[in-house]
């Protein structure tokens, strides 16, 4: 029989980290040198594949003159003369146009993704199958084909008859139905335990409520992947905004980016320049949404 | 919605030297204007004929005539009813006539395709200005083995730069002007008419001297050219010595690689002479308008010496290269003796079958090449005898076939 | 819903137009032409276009499954909260935030078939001899594949680290305990909790494998020589190079009726795993 | 006004019928416990009644209210689940509050619920945290708390006491039932324990294959239980049974012996039984008292002393063993023999479809 | 050779410390029984056994290695999870199959181990389920089953019955039991059960506040606790605390008494203790006895009255309850007074400090 002293000794020391190798599939362990070298040697590739070529365009984008045959990630002759140029160009406008587009768009589409992907996954209804079929089936065939007959609907909206062509919504509603975040949200919906939807369910919350407190916050994840994709969909919206628009100053950055691409008299360095500009905002969205594509936050929730 | 609507496939900066000549033209008419400018021509007007609501006017390339007049798309113009119709020549209202008889368009700019050659490696390498196919061909070989930019690095030169790429067969444009040299054409005729002679052997022999360009000496042209969007930057960025192509990048090359670094000049002389291609740019009436006073007007004004010379000087980028008002000197608008040369160019230079839509053809040509070269087959003749049959089926389904 | 009419309005009727159109000699000022089954007679028959299919099939086969599995392998290397992990997923995302076009230049730097191009002078070193990337038609298309993967793998990437997100870490603990090594638990584990992920990364793969054209069109434009001509290069150069709209969309039929059979192949696929 | 009825209720899932034919009146404010092996139903019994699952069919009565259809949040229900269930992205604090969040109570009102449930059950401490932060047991108080600030006119409890150390649970019990008594609510609890069981319910609902085997108080069902099931499966440890024999059929009572046990007598209903007949013999393990001359005789196999009482395992002759709970530390020796003798009018006689012969 | 040690074990989740140094020796062979109030750290030091949680600082040996940084795979461990853990989408079959697939094992003798394990557990019917369509107890019995087919060196069981009815429950005790003696695999085991806890353990560890109170034999714990916290924590219903004064202290006892109890004497250490002192006298409510001139008064408040023992609670002059188990049914009046008398022998005095006097 051995008795326990009554207080609690102090503590030898304390460790700082509190990590275990469960929070990844692969169990990687904070500060064990032989895994930790391996993995900082596969990031040094991964970066060296992945970012290298990418940080040649920036570099181009801050050289006067860039080499068509060679890549560098230092310009040689550094300059912010592409952007001097491109701004010129009004790149800028083009630029709040996209972002003034993608804002809105993503808005509408998250919201749109979120309540048919909702219906599709927690709604049980025949045909679920074959909605959501339908759904995907608009991803496949080519924009280009759709593009004009999408020209006259937007010029007159059947049964309605509105037009919107010239206005924000002609592209804002178009990219609003996205199936690819349908496709998302309704996947990772599905996962959600059943048996929080029903303590919420008894808890008297409405469904809107459940959606937005309990099965959003759960999806955490999906919105974020939604959000991205999104975003960088809608930013590289192309044709649309071309039928859509009545005036060159409505258009899109990308548009202003091929016709900067088709404009012999810049070189190489402003289209570089122009489309340094263009990946900023996605990178930042993805920057600002990544976290939530990494923590798990469904653990502790229900047993078995 | 009283403004005229107008658009021009253009970039930014073409769209604003267009934007001060519309200026002029409401200050001059009172008719307000409601200029487009985009790079997606064809589409967005796909778009809105498919709405069957057209822009009033279109001032596009020289090339899509043939095709929108067949679709119904844009009006017949009657010359003698424009004023100063007088002013543009012969040559220039033969452009836009139809197969049919009728015209379709109202010229507006014209050029030649001319060489650029790098002078500075030119003289540093000791060769003089070339005058014929063999000198072209010498040069374009020291250029690619004897590293004129002196970096010491062999191989990151080469002779030419091509645009090879069969995007709306651009390439066609580039091989046309080669091919006259040669004596080789792809069809010949007129008036509507036409007989295929890509397979004809002076045309096999132009494309063996061609073909001997992308696969004798290993850099001659630069590698990639036959994918490459675009073969500018190669001239632009030190790496290509020659380069055929539309005046439209002297801007360009003014600032990189530098003004006093090249020259412009008459194409080098083959077999079949320095002949290069017109390339033009003309004025349509949209088939919905109903505006008819209102888009002759702008017409007429486009024509007239004082827009033609706005479209040259005003701020952003010259809209006419070369004026088609007969009236207008070129080089002294410009202030600058290398439009003299594309000038002179022009007077030896041909247009590309618009009279009948050769746009299918031009397609056609450009991957028929394309795969020839790239796969430096020595079967050319059977490939070339491929292709005329199917340009001819092309031309007589549109019963232009002579 | 109101999706279903966003839907409606802006895909649904486009489509049916786009359909209507397949059977349709378009001529949009003189009046279309009804020519029934023509149209799909003259894709069907046109030699180009079996070339073109077979392209597809292998481009975006390979693409598809080189993106998934690459898309995994770097949401299983770079998945954790570090904070230098989080900076190499960033970079690693780069490719999918730049423009198509953009990319397509940067590759046919590195591609640059000159044997001091960037690739070629890498291979050099290992004592290869230059291969023209992009000129070769028996290389060009696995070329252009590289670029596929290499943009889609970090598409996916993000698809699998959300999937990732949700695994509920104490199966991980179970199958620790449970002497699972490494491979097993991925294999056990991870992969079938990843069901939601797996099945977006398929359906979009199957949806957007046999329409691939963006890499394509940069890159070669479907040359050299037809090599990477695939099946919507086709579309693209028959209805808007040569305004043939009519083939083009009903070719694009055919790809839509393709892209169902083949993506419900992909839903099957992730059901039977479920089942399993 | 809370009265629940169940009519003619069935369950399927699939092929397999969970549920079938339950019939069950429940009064307003009556504390009725469900027991039953595992997967006999009480969960989705629970669940039915909550409106989480569709009713196969039959009716359910809410009050005056056919409920069949009616939306679970309308139900005036509140549920503890057995798997818990919490929110996992809320804090203990917003978990117990989200209810009253969706129903718009005033900030301080909600605020002075929450910190009254944690103080019941004693996790004050823990009100930031998140459920992947708890133990077992906290998980556990969490989702009772969040049911007890509902005051809901119907509770439905599935084991919420399952993950509690035995104060914790005692407390929290005693908890329950104060509860109970002062809002007047109805409640419903599924447990495995006995104790449970018998101190909260006003009745206990013996389930057993989805089907109802006996309602009764819980005396009723330990001292009367209506079958072979109920009897062995009320009570701890199990009650005894033995195959006998009818001797000899009596006034209110038979006569009844076997290889193990002599003659003796125990009340009961003697309707159509016959000498001869062979019954089942039930005897409780705590009405068995060691007597020298006991009818009952056994040779110890396994003894559990537990300070206040020795639980004694004995083979009887025929192979079958018994269990008596003896009073006190009872050091006998293992393999010696020994006799227990039994008070017949606390033994239950079972006939062959396994009914009781209740006096 | 399966032997395991803690030495000065610590754990802390960043701020909050769960173990706060403790040090165990486990026999091979052995079955221990961790007991502790919920929260306390029972289900993190098991964790911390099976390599699940990294240890803070201290040492882990199981047999001669010291085991913190092994992989949980590799320490012959196999482990029942309180939250279960079955994986999803793998059949029950698969499941408990998990194991044996993973170290390759033959498919007959994977295959009859699942379904002994199946028939132990009385699931073979339940083998091609998912878990979802599990209800608790079936779920629990899986991860039950997962752990046993391993048949490791150590065997972790978190609350594995918790789900179950007392039926299968005291069923699997008896397998576990069984197993157990069969394998002489070292097994550790936390339950909140006292029967649990009393019957399968060979030695009892009590935790609270992440500090071991008091490792024991059970009859150990229950007859000699060594502090009031043990004492409070072992038996059921929890042992009588009251407070009383030394009237005198004599050789190996003390005299003492309260205004509720007439003075008696009680064994126990005298070393410190001097007459007036106030110490805590603990009585096992089983060991009061009915008495007309017991020492204890008090007045009858509840009664509970179970049929084979009745429970009393009765209040004392000073306010606080007390609480008796009595034998049999006793049929008292509520609010009548009654007397209870003790054997002094039973009874425990606690210090100040809470630490037993025992003699
Ligand atoms: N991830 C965590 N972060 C912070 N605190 C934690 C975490 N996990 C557990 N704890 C705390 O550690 C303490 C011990 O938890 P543990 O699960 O070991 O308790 P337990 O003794 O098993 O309780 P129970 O009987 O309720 O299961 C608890 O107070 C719990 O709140
Ligand atoms: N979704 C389902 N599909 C098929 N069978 C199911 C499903 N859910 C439950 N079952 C079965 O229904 C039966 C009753 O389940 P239920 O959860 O009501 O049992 P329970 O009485 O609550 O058991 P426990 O005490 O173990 O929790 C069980 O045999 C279970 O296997
Ligand atoms: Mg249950
Ligand atoms: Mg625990």
């Amino acid at each position: 029989m051995s008795i326990a002293k009554a207080s609690s000794r102090p503590r030898p020391k304390r460790p700082q980290v509190n990590s275990s190798s469960f929070d990844t599939a692969l169990g990687w362990q904070p500060g064990r040198t032989a895994t930790t070298l391996l993995r900082a040697a596969v990031c040094a590739i991964i970066l060296f594949v992945f970012a290298g070529p990418i940080l040649t365009i920036i570099a181009g984008a801050f050289d006067l003159n860039p080499d068509p045959t060679r890549l560098t990630l230092i310009p040689r002759n550094p300059s912010l003369e592409n952007f001097a140029v491109a701004t010129q160009r009004g790149i800028w406008g083009f630029f709040w146009n996209s972002l003034l587009i993608a804002g809105f768009g993503l808005l509408l589409q998250i919201i749109v993704a979120v309540t048919a992907g909702y219906a599709l996954a927690r709604r049980k209804f025949r045909g679920q199958a074959i909605v959501l079929g339908i759904f995907l089936a608009t991803m496949m065939l080519p924009e280009e084909v759709v593009a004009v007959p999408l020209a006259v609907v937007l010029g007159d909206l059947p049964l309605v008859g509105i037009s919107l062509r010239g206005t924000i919504f002609a592209v804002i509603l178009p990219v609003a139905a996205s199936a690819f975040s349908i496709l998302v949200m309704a996947a990772f919906m599905r996962d959600i335990p059943d048996e929080i939807v029903e303590a919420a369910t008894i808890d008297g919350a409405s469904e809107m409520r459940i959606l937005i407190e309990i099965i959003l916050p759960m999806c955490k994840p999906a919105l974020g992947v939604v959000a991205i994709f999104g975003f960088i969909g809608i930013w590289d919206q192309y044709l649309l905004p071309i039928i859509a628009a009545n005036r060159t100053s409505d258009y899109m950055i990308t548009v202003a980016l091929a016709s900067l691409r088709a404009d012999v008299q810049v070189g190489t360095g402003v289209l570089l320049a122009g489309a340094f500009l263009a990946l900023i905002p996605s990178l930042i969205v993805y920057l600002l949404l990544q976290n939530s594509l990494v923590r798990g936050i469904t653990s502790g929730a229900i047993k078995g | 919605q009283d403004a005229l609507e107008v658009w021009s496939r253009s970039g930014p900066q073409a769209a604003e030297t267009y934007k001060a000549v519309f200026a002029a033209f409401t200050e001059k008419t009172g008719i307000p204007v409601e200029y487009l400018a985009t790079v997606e021509f064809e589409t967005q007007l796909q778009a809105r004929a498919a709405a069957r609501d057209l822009p009033d006017v279109l001032i596009y390339d020289q090339a899509s005539m043939a095709s929108y007049a067949n679709a119904g798309m844009i009006l017949p113009v009657v010359p003698e009813d424009l004023a100063g119709h007088d002013q543009l020549s012969e040559a220039s209202w033969d452009s836009v006539r139809m197969a049919d008889g009728g015209y379709y368009g109202v010229p507006f700019s014209q050029h030649a395709q001319v060489t650029f050659i790098r002078s500075d490696w030119r003289e540093k390498l000791g060769f003089d200005v070339p005058q014929t196919h063999d000198d072209l061909s010498a040069l374009a070989t020291a250029f690619a083995t004897q590293d004129p930019d002196g970096n010491g690095v062999d191989g990151d030169t080469y002779g030419m730069a091509v645009p090879g790429t069969t995007d709306r067969g651009f390439f066609t444009w580039w091989l046309s002007s080669y091919m006259m040299q040669r004596g080789g054409s792809f069809v010949t005729g007129g008036e509507g008419k036409y007989t295929v002679t890509v397979n004809t052997p002076d045309s096999v022999a132009a494309v063996e001297w061609i073909q001997n360009l992308f696969c004798g000496t290993p850099s001659l042209v630069q590698p990639g050219a036959l994918t490459n969007a675009s073969a500018t930057p190669f001239f632009a960025e030190n790496h290509a010595g020659i380069y055929q192509t539309g005046p439209y990048a002297i801007a360009n090359f003014d600032k990189a690689p530098g003004k006093d670094k090249y020259e412009i000049i008459i194409a080098p002389a083959g077999p079949g002479g320095k002949t290069t291609l017109t390339e033009r740019t003309s004025i349509y009436f949209g088939a919905t308008s109903s505006k008819p006073d209102q888009q002759k007007a702008l017409a007429e004004f486009l024509i007239s010496p004082e827009a033609q010379s706005l479209g040259m000087t005003a701020p952003g980028q010259p809209v006419v290269r070369l004026p088609v008002n007969t009236t207008l000197n070129a080089a002294e608008i410009y202030g600058d003796d290398r439009w003299a040369v594309v000038a002179d160019q022009l007077t030896d230079s041909q247009l590309m079958p618009s009279d009948v839509d050769f746009t299918t053809a031009r397609l056609d040509i450009a991957e028929t090449f394309q795969s020839m070269f790239s796969q430096c087959t020595s079967d050319i003749q059977g490939q070339l005898d491929g292709l005329a049959g199917r340009i001819s089926d092309e031309l007589s389904q549109q019963n232009a076939l002579q | 819903m109101p999706a279903l009419l966003l839907f409606l309005y802006f895909k649904f009727i486009p489509m049916f137009a786009g359909i209507q159109m397949s059977f349709q000699k378009v001529r949009p000022f003189l009046g279309n032409e009804w020519v029934g089954w023509s149209n799909y007679a003259a894709v069907l028959n046109d030699s180009r276009f079996h070339d073109a299919i077979v392209h597809t099939l292998i481009l975006g086969f390979g693409q598809s499954i080189g993106a998934v599995i690459g898309g995994l392998v770097l949401a299983l290397l770079l998945e954790g909260a570090s904070k230098t992990l989080w900076f190499v997923r960033t970079a690693a995302f780069l490719p999918v935030v730049t423009a198509t076009a953009v990319i397509g230049e940067v590759w046919r730097i590195i591609y640059f078939p000159a044997p001091n191009g960037f690739l070629n002078s890498a291979i050099g070193s290992l004592g290869l001899d230059p291969v023209r990337w992009l000129e070769d038609p028996a290389v060009a298309l696995y070329s252009v594949m590289a670029v596929g993967i290499w943009q889609g793998a970090p598409y996916n990437m993000v698809i699998f680290l959300a999937g990732l997100a949700g695994v509920d870490r104490s199966l991980y603990e179970a199958s620790a305990i449970d002497g699972a090594k490494l491979r097993h638990r991925l294999w056990y584990v991870t992969l079938p909790a990843l069901r939601p992920a797996m099945t977006i990364v398929l359906v979009l793969a199957a949806v957007r494998s046999l329409r691939v054209f963006t890499d394509v069109w940069v890159l070669t434009g479907g040359g050299p020589a037809g090599a990477t001509d695939v099946w919507m290069t086709r579309i693209y150069s028959l209805g808007f190079e040569r305004n043939q709209m009519g083939i083009a969309s009903a070719a694009s039929i055919l790809l839509l009726i393709a892209s169902i059979a083949l993506t419900a192949l992909a839903l099957l696929i992730t059901r039977k795993r479920a089942e399993k | 006004m809370a009265r629940l009825q169940l009519k003619d209720v069935y369950k399927s899932f699939n092929q397999t019928d969970v549920i079938t034919g339950i019939d069950l009146d429940i009064e307003h404010g009556e504390f009725v416990v469900f027991v039953g092996p595992s997967g006999c139903g009480k969960s989705t019994l629970l669940r039915m009644i909550a409106g989480l699952e569709t009713i196969s069919s039959g009716e359910l009565w809410i009050g005056d209210e056919l409920c069949n259809d009616v939306h679970p949040g309308d139900r005036g229900i509140a549920m503890v689940f057995q798997s818990y269930a919490l929110y996992p992205h809320m804090s203990v604090y917003d978990n117990i509050g989200f209810n009253m969040r969706v129903t718009g109570t005033p900030r301080e009102v909600r605020d002075s619920k929450i910190k009254n449930a944690a103080r019941i059950l004693q996790m004050e401490h823990l009100l930031e945290r998140k459920p992947s932060q708890l133990s077992g047991g906290q998980r556990q108080r969490v989702a009772i708390g969040r049911a007890i600030v509902r005051e809901p006119r119907v509770f439905l409890f599935d084991e919420p006491l399952s993950n509690l150390d035995a104060a914790l649970r005692v407390d929290t019990r005693m908890e329950l039932a104060k509860l109970h008594r002062d809002l007047g609510a109805t409640m419903i609890y599924v447990t495995h324990d006995q104790v449970e069981a018998m101190t909260l319910a006003d009745k206990i609902v013996v389930l057993n294959g989805g089907v109802v085997q006996q309602v009764g108080t819980p005396i009723e069902l330990y001292q009367r239980p209506a079958n072979l099931f109920v009897a062995g499966f009320i009570g701890s440890p199990k009650m005894n049974f033995i195959s006998v024999e009818v001797s000899d059929v009596g006034q209110g009572g038979l006569k009844v012996k076997s290889p193990d046990i002599s003659e003796c007598e125990v009340p009961a209903a003697t309707g159509n039984v016959k000498a001869g007949d062979r019954l089942t013999l039930g005897i409780r393990p705590q009405e068995l008292k060691l007597e020298p001359d006991g009818p009952i005789t056994g040779n110890v196999t396994v003894l559990e002393r537990l300070g206040s009482e020795t639980i004694v395992n004995a083979d009887l002759a025929d192979g079958k063993a018994i269990l008596a709970v003896l009073e006190g530390d009872r050091p006998l020796d293992i393999g010696s023999s020994v006799k227990f003798a039994f008070d017949g009018s606390k033994a239950v006689l079972f006939d062959g479809e396994g009914s009781a012969l209740l006096p």
